[in-house]
């Protein structure tokens, strides 16, 4: 059961991971980048590291997207 | 003050220093910051002089936290000093100093973050170089990084520079993740972070893992030593950083990549790896030659003078490469010495290149064109800087190479010092070359449909007659006496082989740092007379100053325009791979990688 | 180089790595099966001798303090350089506003974005410090509590906009503070190799398991680091918040 | 089984991320696809730390002595996620300012020097 819960949660990563390096429209790219926080979260919880799942919560899920966003808002000022 | 004590002051108190910096930074006179800075150089410099002088009677270890090992078990992390790490933690110290003196008079305004990112920028260096943890090695990499990169944006209204900053840190964050991809296999393997615990642990078998884990963490550590083809980043990022962070880059930042593959060799795998050694040196020593060349070539086709110096670094690179690949004590030993006189010559060349872009606004050799004979000691402090490149008598690369060149004779490999004579002779014959055009108007004309560089801010309101530039010729002039000094110190040779005998005993490493037992003080092996080698040291510079002949007067012969056309279109592919562009860099990277893992992996087995 | 050629280039040499990393993976033991020791020595060893039931703490602020040190002066020197290339063009620009985004400003903010904004950021600030205060017990720390602490900003700014989150933020206070955690870290190392002969050697009572403040050290570098992660991040969101300024009416006063 | 999906799933991010930043068209794009090769060394070195059916090394609820993950490989991503999350921001505030100065993040239209 264990086994199954990270197989399944190791997949979804390599799979989002993959989403997200395709995804190569900044605005689209960001939101899958977020979902790729939740996953490796979850992904952390489930390898038993909670210290670790915490911080990439923050930091994956909050602190570069906010950083992008904040980034692309300026760049679309920029070309108007 | 114990032995012990003083290795994590050196690291620690610039860290305390630069955070006080940025908290009074703001309400202090910009000469207080800058005073302080100095002050905390010379502490460090004082510290690690100290620190390699105890170390001489036996490698100081000192366990954090007080944690030392149980059972042979490492419960935290160690610095365990060498001569050799102390000796350039020392060195990283002193450079800095020295580029904390150039700022003094040389931007009109400096805010309170340079002070405290080169604080920062020092004691990531002194940590890397005093570490005996191979994780804790990392995070100074990654520290040593960050720093680097802000201060490579420093001149941030200047886009080159930031583009310059971001192929920095694209390429060595990637070399960063290869270090701990090795670091993660190892983990798994031994469950140990110690360097000493970890070559226990891994024994003396090599396997897959244990060969492409030294394959991925020398790889991303020569992303920061500038290997060929890791090196694209090195000449965007030089030809746009300031000047006095130049010195520290070319001098020492660059040589520290190397100094840890060494380091993590001789440490951690070098039991597991040494029934294969022979095939590490082929590879590396290709790696070498190639950066060696590539280097001398592209420093010839320059003419912005930073950039210059530069490609002339990832050359010295090359053939540092090729001292370490010889896999011996006495290889070490004249590896440490080139890099200190390199890093002494590259350094006052480096400010000489600052004094240009002070006074007269450029280094662009085609504009600076016959501009330099107003500026005689300048010209001086460039051609004894360009035969020291070229490792002429007394200078201290010249004292390096002649120790290389007997530690491949050593081995058989008689053929290689010959040809790193010419890829040094390369470098100092590039340099002879821009400073006969700048000094004398020497040369064939400039194309006047040549490109111009990406353009250069003065890096502070440049111009005109303030007077001569005391404090910036002095610290010069200074670096390049002291690269001559450093080649005539009595006994310099046989401590550093000393010192190289001392680096590669792993087995003594391992009961110092694990066992605590005593360390023994340095041996001096007597080393042989330089007298041998004096010849080649000449015909080195000798053949600098033909190399820049040619470049300089062949259009006059007969013949020698079509010559010069023919080596210009040879300069072709090399110039089209150096394309600014940073995923191109990225793929490089990338081949770069699998290619010495291949190497090293197929051939091993 | 041709972007064929690149993409050729990528392709060899990935496909390459890969099969690099995983004939090296293949010499790991088999996953999940860890062999220790370090991780073993210390899970036996920390309870006892430094109080704590978090040994994740225990490795980050004391075991390996020097690789935290470290971490937390990438932090700072970061910071340092962002607010350097960012600010470059203001100090000759005024901050004159950027017209509105589409992103951001399509809509205006009721008071129900407002009054959901203030509930936010009470149970931000809540959890926040109960996981920065909790070190010792239960996972999280200095480094998670100033992360989601630092989210506070965040909120203002999306409920309340640029205006009121730099009227809340000031640069200096929070760069003076950040320095101020960043360097007790490295302060509390000398002294206590001073205190102790080396750095960062608990020289405190430690105090019984279970503890809000036992673990000697421990308690006192987490409480810098929280000051520190949270003043850092903090400053990192204003200074690309500035990016996004725009002209908005104050908000109205009640 | 688990043993080869547990560990290509690192090797495969690592790599993925790799051939995004050499194709990549956009820096931002770029940054993103480094943070993404980046975390794949979170979970290799979390998983060589693993154990199967073992606890959190928390010992608050779980009494000390219970067989726990290794704490050093938390304590290690930890440091390699907050390194990773300061890097990728620095690099941003660089494209936003190369942005600024050229309009563009074309990675071909942006050569600091050439030759």
């Amino acid at each position: 059961m264990e086994q199954v819960v990270q197989a399944i949660a190791l997949a979804m990563t390599a799979v989002v991971a993959t989403v997200v390096v395709l995804a190569r429209e900044p605005k689209r790219q960001i939101f899958c980048f977020m979902l790729y926080g939740l996953v490796l979260t979850l992904l952390f919880a489930v390898l038993q590291a909670p210290d670790v799942a915490l911080s990439e919560l923050g930091v994956g899920s909050v602190a570069i997207p906010f950083a992008v966003l904040a980034t692309l808002v300026r760049i679309e000022n920029g070309r108007r | 003050m114990t032995p012990e004590a003083l290795a994590p002051l050196a690291f620690s108190v610039p860290l305390a220093v630069a955070a006080l910096g940025a908290a009074i930074g703001p309400f202090v006179p910009r000469r207080v910051l800058d005073a302080l800075a100095i002050a905390t150089g010379l502490f460090c410099t004082a510290a690690c002089v100290l620190l390699a002088r105890a170390a001489a009677h036996g490698t100081v270890v000192h366990w954090f936290g007080g944690w030392t090992p149980r059972h042979g078990i490492a419960l935290g992390i160690a610095f365990a000093v060498d001569p050799i790490g102390a000796a350039l933690a020392a060195f990283t110290a002193f450079l800095t100093t020295v580029a904390l003196l150039f700022t003094w008079t040389y931007y009109d305004e400096s805010g309170p973050p340079f002070p405290v990112l080169m604080l920062t920028f020092m004691a990531a260096l002194i940590g890397f170089f005093l570490t005996g943890d191979l994780f804790n090695l990392f995070v100074f990499f990654e520290l040593m990084g960050v720093a680097a990169y802000a201060l490579t944006a420093y001149r941030s209204e200047d886009d080159s520079a930031v583009l310059g900053a971001f192929a920095f840190g694209v390429v060595n964050s990637i070399g960063a993740f290869l270090i701990l991809l090795g670091i993660a296999l190892v983990y798994g393997r031994t469950g140990a972070l110690n360097m000493a615990q970890l070559s226990h642990a891994l024994g003396a078998h090599a396997d897959a893992l244990a060969i492409l884990a030294f394959a991925f963490i020398a790889a991303g550590l020569l992303v920061k030593a500038a290997l060929a083809p890791f090196h694209f980043w090195l000449a965007d990022a030089h030809a746009v950083a300031p000047t006095p962070l130049c010195v520290l880059f070319s001098g020492i930042m660059v040589q520290a990549g190397l100094y840890a593959v060494a380091r993590v060799y001789w440490s951690v795998f070098s039991g597991a790896l040494a029934e294969h050694d022979h095939v590490l040196r082929t590879v590396l020593i290709a790696f070498g030659l190639v950066t060696a060349f590539a280097g001398g070539i592209m420093a010839f086709g320059q003419r912005h003078f930073k950039r210059l110096l530069a490609f002339s670094t990832i050359a010295h690179t090359g053939i540092l490469v090729c001292a370490f690949a010889l896999l011996t004590a006495r290889g070490v030993a004249g590896m440490v010495v080139y890099v200190l006189g390199h890093g002494l010559t590259k350094g006052g060349l480096f400010l000489c290149s600052g004094i240009l872009l002070n006074r007269l606004g450029t280094v662009d050799v085609d504009v600076l064109r016959g501009k330099l004979r107003t500026k005689p000691w300048g010209s001086v402090a460039i051609f004894l800087g360009a035969l020291a490149l070229a490792g002429t008598p007394p200078f201290g690369t010249f004292l390096g190479s002649s120790l290389i060149a007997h530690a491949a004779d050593e081995i058989g490999l008689g053929w290689l010092p010959w040809v790193l004579l010419v890829a040094a002779a390369l470098t100092g014959g590039a340099v002879l070359n821009a400073l006969g055009r700048m000094a004398f108007g020497w040369g064939p004309p400039p194309d006047p449909r040549a490109k111009t560089p990406a353009h250069e801010s003065p890096e502070a309101s440049a111009g005109g007659d303030r007077g001569f530039p005391l404090m910036m010729y002095a610290c010069s002039a200074f670096l390049i006496v002291c690269a001559c000094a450093i080649g005539l110190v009595p006994g310099a040779a046989s401590a550093a082989l000393g010192a190289g005998e001392r680096f590669v005993d792993r087995a003594g490493q391992l009961a110092i740092v694990l066992k605590e037992m005593p360390g023994a003080a340095l041996a001096m092996p007597p080393a042989e007379p330089i007298a041998t080698s004096l010849a080649s040291g000449f015909l080195a510079g000798a053949l600098a100053l033909a190399f820049a002949a040619i470049a300089l007067f062949a259009h006059r012969l007969p013949s020698g325009a079509g010559a010069m056309r023919a080596l210009e279109s040879a300069l072709v592919p090399l110039r089209r791979i150096h394309d600014g562009v940073v995923t191109d860099y990225v793929a490089w990277l990338a081949a770069g990688t699998a290619a010495l893992g291949t190497a090293l992996a197929a051939w091993m087995r | 180089m041709s972007e064929r050629a690149r993409t050729a280039m990528i392709l060899v040499s990935g496909a390459a790595l890969l099969v690099l990393v995983l004939f090296a993976v293949a010499g790991l033991p088999p996953y999940g099966h860890y062999p220790g020791p370090y991780g073993d020595v210390l899970n036996t060893v920390a309870p006892h001798e430094r109080q704590i039931p978090n040994i994740v703490t225990a490795v980050n602020f004391d075991y390996r303090g020097a690789d935290t040190l470290g971490e937390e002066y990438i932090l700072f020197a970061a910071i340092a350089g962002i607010a350097l290339v960012l600010r470059e063009d203001r100090k000759r620009t005024k901050d004159e506003p950027l017209p509105p985004s589409r992103v951001l400003h399509t809509t205006g903010r009721t008071d129900a974005i407002r009054a959901f904004g203030a509930l936010a950021i009470a149970v931000t600030v809540a959890f926040g410090g109960y996981l920065g205060i909790h070190a010792a017990q239960t996972p999280g720390g200095g480094f998670q509590g100033g992360t989601v602490l630092s989210g506070v900003g965040v909120l203002v700014f999306f409920a309340l906009g640029y205006r009121a989150f730099a009227k809340l933020v000031r640069k200096e206070p929070f760069e003076a503070i950040e320095a101020v955690g960043a360097g007790a870290y490295a302060a509390i190392g000398l002294a206590t190799l001073v205190a102790t002969g080396a750095f960062l050697k608990n020289a405190l009572p430690l105090g019984g398991e279970g503890q809000l403040f036992s673990a000697g050290t421990i308690g006192v570098i987490n409480l810098c680091v929280l000051v520190e992660v949270f003043a850092g991040f903090t400053l990192l969101y204003l200074e690309f918040a500035h990016e996004t300024r725009v002209e908005e009416p104050e908000p109205e006063q009640r | 089984m688990i043993s080869f999906i547990a560990f290509a799933v690192p090797a495969w991010i690592f790599v993925a991320g790799l051939y995004g930043m050499a194709t990549s068209r956009n820096l931002i794009h770029l940054i993103l696809c480094l943070s993404v090769a980046q975390s794949s060394t979170y979970v290799l070195i979390l998983e060589v730390g693993y154990r199967l059916g073992a606890t959190a090394p928390v010992f608050g609820d779980v009494l000390p002595g219970t067989r726990a993950v290794d704490p050093v490989v938390d304590a290690l991503t930890l440091t390699d996620i907050v390194v990773g999350a300061t890097v990728t921001a620095l690099l941003l505030a660089f494209a936003l300012r190369i942005y600024k100065k050229r309009q563009t993040l074309d990675p071909e239209a942006l050569r600091a020097m050439e030759g």
